[in-house]
């Protein structure tokens, strides 16, 4: 019954939280969406470089000192490498949503004025719609919305007819839907906004961590992703830009490490990607996100989409034995990056996730800081399953299982 | 059985009471939980400083629909001023099961929007 | 010889880093002005977390989201009553200089406009005043300087005059300065601000991890200070702000988890500190940093300050058998944070610490990020040997040994 | 011996070959050292496409003094195509000793500013 075939990965136990167990239970872990568990050598990454590298960046001479900026330098090389980008655009910052902002405040508050218009989608995760309401608040521009159509895909005719309105300046999308899986044709849209004489921005922080992803291929303008998504640490983020509107940008964070000279009233700017990290980075964090996409490359990004598309197929056929239950978004997997969002008819979708608790089971509940979205699928909430490296066909059983176990509860 | 989803609790989950409109009414008011985007409002009736009746409407979860459902009861006929003054720790007692740190807005967002509506205070119950 | 006494702290074998050897020599770190090494309990409790409690905050319904909000919010409250503080009031940035931006972006572009000034002082880190620059040039305000003496002090009386000026809107300083080592008196500061109607800031990054700090005496609109300086990881930053300033701004990275509810074009903010902590924050980090506070207390802050005011006296005495050597600031421990700032003539800053580094001493050479406290003192770089509550007497005599042999390859 | 503090190191740094002011000059320029604020300039003599004359001035640690003042003597006489075309290599050989990644801008920076004053390019060498 398990879809499994060649590319199944079986790392589970490279990852030392699936050692706990919760009531005895073994931990069923499907949240991957909202952040990836760690593997083993991404915390020893972590520990080891503050047991034994831990000194402050960028300026030490002693021999300490020259070991940090050699992990943190080796760590942005692998990152950026890791996403075909290069290093002196590639810039940590400590999350996606700083990374995001940084572009709305720094790029966003030259480039945007009255009459321009942003252009999103309707199925953006909130930091993808926020910063961009604020900024055309306070620049007097326009938010416009690409819509999404029930198999959660946006008109690439609605984006032309969009473009050739002529005011648009920055096209921002999602390279994959966090709520609706849609793997968004990001090349295509970067290149039609950029014909257009817009910039674009992707959202990657769905995508990075389950497909191969060259950012130099998909030619975007900016870039961004999360760490912690991609079994990396927390507090850490990428913004990989385009290095002639790097360039030209003013910085956004300004404070030490970003300036090249400092007089009483005023600076000049360090070099990139310098420039956008001001103070201290999280250089251990760094460290650990250069060992996730080390071991990440060395799974193979090819097998790790194989395993999870499979996976996702096999979720979306078990999820079919759940009497009421609803997926949103399209049903194939192929389309899709690995998760599922569904309602089941009389129960909410808080206490769909509190009962699959009961059975171990890890997923979520709510918005999925997707207001908008939730808005066009007309419900307030859905549940969603999402996978990672480390699921087995025997974690999507043990989802259905708690599934049909809830409903009984429900007296459905 | 379940600790959570006892008889009484999905029962008022099911058959909420006093759910609906209340037209005309005194005072309104609509809170949602920032949680899960669910929204629940309230129309109250007042007489002689008293909730006179009392209809929420909106959706929600079993906890929060319950919630509401079990505090309605308590709530017609009681004194504004006390209304005021009703706490988290009455309604988590009156809902009488084990609410995690998670689920504790589901539970209060009912009193939240009851006492945003007599007093105009937002604030989540403490 | 050595000062101690029963003030002096024995913790070296608290921090694994000092097992290491470099060069068969052990590793002697008087480089905590820049970074503090991390005790054994603070990387246990941030790899235990990722090992064992990893999962995102603030909306997952399972067991195991529930640890980790357990583990973020009691980790804030830790750091909160760490420092005096509320909670709610207590936002935890990446770094201090994200905190300070924080408050230039959000407050200032509010608050300060054309024909306003704001002041700070000669000695403050470039994180204190690269924002201000920005601010004021954005918004046509002034940015005034208070000047440092000989001694590395400020004159109350300069404050008074520039407050009577009454175009003073925000007050920026620093607690303890990073170069000079001078105690401000901020409380002072922060009460003549308040008394003239302006907002007053301070960045504790150099004062929290060394002596015991209460934000609520000492009565500042916003105190500021940096995790990995106060044995906690890298990448968490604080800022405590004053209630009614915090709930009257608008927030500053916008996203997911800082928002109350999203519509399409207008978004309403959630509760403080939420408001200002966009996306997914450094949880792990933030359980580190709990650890680092909870070991100084235990240590007690006042036998830290005990410890470190007098092994800082013996390194200011030691430091006099160096012939040539000047230390910047006061000559007394008592009116300094731990640390000591020096050029030897003859000796360019850079080669000082290169030649420390040959005997296995970690000093820091450059401008500290502060250049216009540099050009005050007329130099472009000093050396900085600064203490950390690990450190012990015959740290400072292995500084001034290789600083002796220093001078001798140099042929002084 | 020490490594890195030859004695032709230090006999550069505490002699240093052509520093000083050349008035008239043709060519100057000024650069920084991020990492420590110092600062090196130079003026620069042209005659028939080369450089005829040449004098650094600013101040700086060992290795950036040391590294002025080797390469002044080989840079006087050299032709400015040339001199476009020097890279770090060029400077580290010529200086002979081992430079930590740290220490690179130090020993780098008088390429820097001689690259600057003749080519108008502020980059690091590479
Ligand atoms: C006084 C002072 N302020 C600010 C900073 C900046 O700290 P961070 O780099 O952690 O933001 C430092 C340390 O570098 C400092 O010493
Ligand atoms: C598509 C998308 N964008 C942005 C984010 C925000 O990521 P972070 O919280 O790490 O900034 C998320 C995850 O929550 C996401 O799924």
């Amino acid at each position: 019954m398990p879809p499994v075939a060649e590319s199944a990965l079986d790392v589970k136990g490279d990852f030392p939280i699936f050692a706990r167990r919760f009531d005895g239970r073994p931990l069923v872990y499907l949240d991957s969406g909202s952040t990836s568990q760690k593997p083993k050598v991404v915390i020893d990454a972590l520990a080891g470089h503050l047991r034994n590298h831990n000194a402050n960046v960028h300026r030490g001479v002693y021999a300490l000192a020259q070991e940090a900026d050699a992990a943190y330098d080796s760590a942005r090389s692998r990152v950026a490498a890791f996403t075909g980008a290069q290093p002196e655009t590639t810039i940590f910052t400590k999350n996606v949503t700083e990374a995001i902002n940084l572009v709305a405040y720094a790029w966003g508050r030259a480039n945007v004025g009255p009459g321009d218009a942003v252009l999103i989608t309707q199925m953006e995760h909130h930091a993808n719609i926020v910063p961009w309401q604020v900024l055309c608040r306070e620049r007097g521009a326009e938010l416009r919305y690409l819509e999404v159509d029930e198999r959660g895909e946006l008109s690439l005719e609605q984006l032309d007819v969009e473009l050739a309105r002529g005011d648009v300046r920055l096209v921002a999308v999602t390279h994959v839907s966090n709520v609706l899986g849609t793997i968004v044709p990001v090349a295509e849209i970067a290149a039609r906004a950029r014909a257009a004489g817009a910039v674009s921005l992707v959202d990657g922080a769905q995508a990075v961590p389950h497909m191969a992803v060259d950012v130099e291929a998909i030619g975007a303008d900016f870039y961004a992703w999360t760490g912690h998504k991609a079994l990396g640490p927390m507090g850490i983020g990428v913004l990989h830009g385009r290095r002639e509107i790097l360039e030209r940008m003013e910085p956004f964070l300004t404070g030490g490490d970003m300036i090249s000279s400092v007089d009483f009233q005023s600076a000049t700017w360090n070099e990139l990607p310098y420039k956008f990290e001001a103070g201290t980075p999280p250089v251990a964090e760094a460290v650990g996100l250069g060992a996730a996409v080390e071991y990440l490359g060395r799974l193979g990004m090819d097998r790790v989409r194989a395993h999870e598309r499979a996976l996702t197929g096999y979720m979306l056929e078990r999820l079919e034995d759940v009497p009421g239950l609803r997926v949103a978004g399209a049903p194939e997997a192929e389309a899709r990056g690995g998760l599922a969002s569904f309602t089941i008819e009389g129960m909410h979708p808080h206490d769909i996730a509190e009962l699959a608790d009961r059975g171990g089971v890890c997923i979520r509940a709510g918005h999925h800081c997707a207001q908008p979205l939730m808005s066009c699928l007309g419900v307030s909430a859905t549940a969603r399953a999402s996978i990672g490296v480390y699921n087995e066909p025997g974690d999507v059983d043990a989802l259905v299982d708690t599934l049909l176990a809830g409903r009984e509860v429900f007296g459905l | 059985m379940d600790d959570l989803y006892r008889d009484y609790i999905l029962d008022h989950y099911k058959q909420p009471r006093n759910f609906g409109e209340l037209d005309p009414h005194d005072l309104e008011a609509m809170e949602h939980n920032p949680l899960c985007g669910d929204e629940l409002g309230v129309h109250i009736r007042v007489k002689d400083d008293r909730i006179e009746d009392l209809r929420f409407h909106g959706h929600g979860c079993a906890i929060s629909q319950a919630s509401a459902s079990i505090a309605s009861e308590e709530l017609i006929g009681m004194e504004l001023e006390q209304v005021g003054k009703l706490g988290a720790d009455w309604m988590i007692e009156l809902l009488g099961i084990p609410v995690s740190a998670t689920r504790r807005k589901c539970a209060l967002l009912n009193l939240k929007v009851v006492r945003s509506a007599v007093t105009g205070d937002h604030a989540w119950p403490a």
